[in-house]
């Protein structure tokens, strides 16, 4: 009479095998909206590459590279309408952009400006977020707004495997699952937290299994088909705008580099597991697919990845060429006027005075 | 106009808010249906339904990170936490994430959020439900901290907190909930957010003093000037973030003597921001040291020495004549 | 492939109805150990009801009554050896008695002494928590001592429905899983959380279902059938001891008084609600199955109910006659030693002085 | 005796007490097979096995109540929060509970428990990294804060508060990890905790400071002696809690003024403590007002302004020169 955990049987969704081959069905996509996710998955992959090597010449802050998570971020972002929300934390980079959020700003986030965080109007995003899990319950109140406004938007909010042992993951799930709201919450699951392997993360055998705590559908994705991520997030989408509650999603990926610039995996990780979801790259398996389908060639490649360098050196210039900001604006920004105090040291900075 | 007690002036404050602006919604454990622990959200779930007015599951962090995310989609959320010993359950949201927010978007995003809290001993609860933890706000910039002592006050200044644009800590002396009534205006109106009241004038000394040590502190100093003679200034902060310093100073600058009286433990409560403005801006006005009567610097403790733990009307006397005996 | 969470079927175990009859497998109890357990509950119920009168006489502060919940708390703690750990939330003075925390400590803590958390020595328990959760991850830690020790104690950790929402039960569940730690999570899902009831506190159907998310067995158990509830932590017991791990136990139960003499529950349940829990009410239940298994009789009953008050009489006394204790002695009690603060605090509130 | 730099001499400590008493234990993200990111555990569990140093799941605040359980059971838990930041996710233990576990039970449980954290500005890192929180705990009796400035002391600290039989918040100024080298005993010694270190004489002037400020303000005094003559007292708390009031005291009265750097934000930060403390105990003492130097009263800006908000040699050079016109 114990309920057994190990009695689920849990199987991953997958649209695309490894070869590129079709094994599930076709979600309802235009050609046109097939190139234009494997466009933003190679440019995103090329800016990784780009803010790394930026990084190792000392031109912006520590970085959280998100190279093999292509896939997932795209796809899900993909299945928005512009006017829902997105909760990123630190690696979503690409999502943001699908979404709407300029290379530059994410670029400025990572030199440390002061207006890096500040995403461009009308686009509906929080910034970046460091604490981990701490956008959970933030998502989970901007889908309480649509509650109560009516309005039907959904909040996708992402986060990693590491993120599922927070406690707010689990208050932010409790509370969208009593009232039902359009939240659906995307698991990374990369297989690392830092230096912490998923296995050891959690001891139940899927992150996707989860909901089951709360009353929540779950499912488990392969992460690295962009097909299947978002055929299950579109699935979720439609769950969530007609009133029938949160979803959870396990898009089972890994992260390719290190955990940010500052980290060492080579130090906690084999280089043979690296190897092999090197097999599992979600760039190359979509490649495969447009090949085979005749949506693309080796002409068309070449141009992209032109187009995708001189985009990117573009960002690079337009951010370095932004000034960083000063302290002194910071002050007007800590409340909408400037308190007392706040007036005497802003007057004192721009004196370059004492206190 | 109708002579009220602060839960019921909080209560007036909240159902016009509510009436008053389409944005505002409630939200707490037991808010609702029940009207709070203490009523102060009585009867406006009957009125204005269950969704501007919401029973939430029991969890701090999540009240406070759904706050927010009301907020940044343009509604005006007022959470409420049961008791203020449980909003450690939410410094994460509150001074990691709601008070950073609109510096992180540099402006874009700012929330206007409420967040109120019942706090201060005095009055036999159970364990770890008397704390006073404005000091810990203090200390983390970007969120306002409001403290009424009277229910003029305290509707005048829940009104101009729903109102701002910025978070706003509300803090409940739940020993004045109902401990006295005053008059108080049935329409709406504000109390500005960062000015101290004077609540009587005086020469000799500077009392300052908040929230539930207010009445206390401001009863020992009449009862002084009766038997003593001379005139005690006290001032009521008010709003502890951002904290009257002009107020402070002019009036030191006048009496020569500051003491502060407050309930929190005294290392590294707001008293010693007070103390230190006083002895960074005033230090050639003064006459005496300035003296803390505060709690002590053990945690919050049993409810049968909690009378002796606060500070109160003779530990208050006996500072005020040792600050007077300096001349 | 959404794992649905209406797909779970779970069922309550139960080994005696609401009639007394027995309708499973009754435990390898002997019947003096079923006596004893009654003894417990009878008395326990006696005392309830006296602190509650104390408290309108304004002879203790506030108090959450337990009534209704003695078989979920009684059951329980009689599957533990003496030298395990019970780690109660407020409302868990049975369980604690039969742990060995005798009822004058319980009443102290009641009375707001400042020895009143200061359990006897050897008694193997935290003291009442009063955060909401906040007793979970420190079973854990609990556990994870055990482990460490290698003792094979185990910890058991009372919680209410309410206290499933909150983001430290969660933490501590995943770490149990993760290590298998020898802890066990006895849910009392007593239906209301003040005034929240449980169907608004969580949108999953059952609380023992929650240990899917963390590969970690649950079961649901009639909480108001000690015996069920014995039988069902004996068996968590023993897993734990074994090394197998953690378990969750949803004790489905009612508390028949007020949240806290505090609380006017007629503001939130109906009449009629409380009714139909009378009639469940477990000591009723467990006095018609021994009666009618011979061991108890109206003459037992009456010399019980006698003892019963006598006992409480003297609890009572004992208590009332005891010193409150002093705020100066508190301050010996911050740190090991003074500091040099709160030697001149303790000076001062000594001599009657200022600060 | 050998030279090394602050994380070493923290390895060292942790590696010590591994080895000499059993009880001790090792607990936080990423501290055992990767060495803690910043390698402050760096082989330990390659020595001690993975009982000893224990790789935890994602949760603060799960590890200090583990800490709290295992304290209560006679271990000696050392656990580590990866970034002070993050500690707003343990407020409830650590403030709630571990502080005042000893006193609720009037003496029947106390944990002997170490909870570090790196901490503090300048060396660049994301947002939420930075931030000097000692204030905080300043304010939460029951629990004792600890912050070294240098290698020797960061040791032997260390070594007295995993000793401690209370709880420690052990924080350490990750700029200082490797800014320097000093000569450090291999083996055992304690410092200990509530003792504030002169780091050097002086009559003119006492400046007090801590953890990652103490450098620059000590470097800032003596180029300022260089140029202008005349001494400056510099005096390191190393301890917050307990604070060592009675040096403060010593000082200010020999020096007649006060000064005082942290890098946390000035608002309700251990310094408006410090100068509560001398405001009330060295009135008659003082020649001139007392002076904060510390971060601004924002959110911990971007990094790249970061160095601006810091104290810095301007900012207290500029101080001394105006705390010196007073005479
Ligand atoms: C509250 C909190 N704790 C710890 C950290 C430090 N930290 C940053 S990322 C990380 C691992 C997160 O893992 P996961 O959620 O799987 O996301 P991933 O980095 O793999 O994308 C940790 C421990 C943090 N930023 N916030
Ligand atoms: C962190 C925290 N939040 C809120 C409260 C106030 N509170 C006390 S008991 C309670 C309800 C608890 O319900 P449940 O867990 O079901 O336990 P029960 O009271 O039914 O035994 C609440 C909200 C608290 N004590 N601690
Ligand atoms: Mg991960
Ligand atoms: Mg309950």
């Amino acid at each position: 009479m114990w309920i057994k955990p190990e009695d689920l049987t849990i199987s991953q969704v997958q649209i695309l095998n490894e070869a590129g081959d079709l094994v599930g069905e076709l979600p309802d996509l235009t050609s046109a909206k097939l190139l234009d996710m494997y466009r933003y998955m190679v440019i995103a992959r090329a800016y990784d590459e780009r803010v790394v090597r930026l990084q190792r010449q000392g031109r912006v802050g520590t970085y959280a590279p998100f190279s093999g998570q292509e896939a997932a971020q795209v796809g899900s972002a993909f299945a928005l309408e512009k006017s829902d929300w997105v909760f990123p934390s630190y690696r979503e980079v690409p999502a943001l952009w699908v979404h709407g959020v300029p290379l530059v700003n994410s670029l400025l986030y990572t030199m440390g400006h002061v207006h890096g965080a500040r995403l461009p109007e009308g686009v509906n995003a929080f910034p970046v977020q460091i604490i981990i899990a701490g956008q959970t319950t933030q998502a989970m109140g901007s889908s309480l707004a649509s509650h109560y406004l009516g309005d039907k938007l959904v909040s996708l909010c992402y986060l990693g495997d590491g993120a599922t042992s927070q406690g707010d993951f689990h208050e932010s799930l409790n509370f969208a699952s009593v009232w039902k709201l359009p939240a659906i919450y995307l698991i990374q699951n990369n297989q690392w937290a830092i230096s912490m392997p998923r296995t050891r993360q959690s001891g139940s055998q899927t992150l996707a299994q989860k909901g089951l705590a709360y009353g929540i559908p779950g499912i488990q994705v392969d992460g690295n088909d962009v097909l299947a991520v978002y055929q299950v997030t579109q699935e979720a989408v439609e769950r969530a705008r007609a009133g029938e509650g949160p979803s959870i999603i396990e898009a089972v990926t890994f992260r390719m580099g290190p955990h940010t610039t500052s980290d060492d995996p080579t130090r906690y990780r084999s280089a043979q597991e690296l190897e092999t979801w090197k097999q599992k790259d979600p760039i190359v398996r979509f490649k495969r697919y447009l090949l085979n389908e005749k949506l693309w060639d080796d002409g068309k490649e070449a141009a992209l990845l032109q187009e995708a360098a001189e985009q990117i050196e573009q960002v690079v210039k337009a951010s370095e060429g932004k000034p960083k900001g000063t302290l002194e604006e910071s002050f007007d920004y800590v409340y909408e006027s400037l308190t007392h105090r706040l007036r005497e040291q802003k007057a004192a900075v721009a004196k370059k005075e004492v206190r | 106009m109708a002579v009220i007690n602060m839960i019921e002036a909080i209560n007036q404050a909240l159902a016009g808010e509510l009436e008053h602006d389409e944005r505002v919604l409630i939200l707490g454990e037991d808010v609702g249906h029940a009207g709070g622990v203490f009523r102060a959200t009585d009867g406006l779930q009957a009125k204005f339904g269950e969704r501007r007015v919401i029973d939430t599951p029991l969890a701090e962090s999540a009240i406070i990170g759904a706050s927010i995310g009301l907020a940044a989609r343009g509604l005006r959320p007022v959470a409420e936490i049961q008791f203020l010993g449980f909003i450690y359950e939410t410094m994460d949201q509150l001074a990691s994430q709601a008070a950073r927010m609109r510096l992180r978007t540099a402006g874009r995003i700012h929330l206007p959020m409420v967040v109120r809290s019942p706090y201060g001993g005095g009055v036999r609860t159970p364990e770890l439900h008397s704390d006073s933890l404005e000091g810990l706000f203090l200390h983390s910039p970007g969120i306002k901290v409001v403290m009424p002592s009277s229910p003029y006050d305290a509707k005048g200044l829940l009104i101009a907190a729903i109102r701002d644009p910025d978070p706003v800590l509300f803090l409940e002396p739940m020993k004045l909930y109902r401990a006295f009534k005053e008059e108080v205006p049935e329409d709406s109106y504000t109390v500005e957010i960062g000015k101290a009241k004077v609540v009587q004038e005086g020469e000799d000394l500077t009392l300052i003093t908040w929230g539930a040590a207010a009445p206390v502190a401001t009863a020992a100093a009449k009862a002084w000037q009766d038997k003593h003679g001379g005139s005690i200034e006290v001032i009521d902060l008010r709003t502890i973030v951002p904290m009257d310093e002009e107020a402070v100073v002019k009036s030191v600058e006048k009496t020569g003597r500051a003491m502060i009286v407050h309930e929190a433990v005294k290392s590294g409560g707001a008293g010693a921001e007070v103390a230190a403005i006083i002895s960074e801006k005033c230090m050639f006005s003064l006459l005496a040291p300035i003296l803390r009567v505060t709690g002590f610097d053990t945690p919050y403790p049993a409810f049968s020495v909690e009378d002796d733990w606060l500070p109160n009307a003779t530990r208050i006397t006996a500072a005020i004549q040792e600050m007077l005996s300096y001349r």
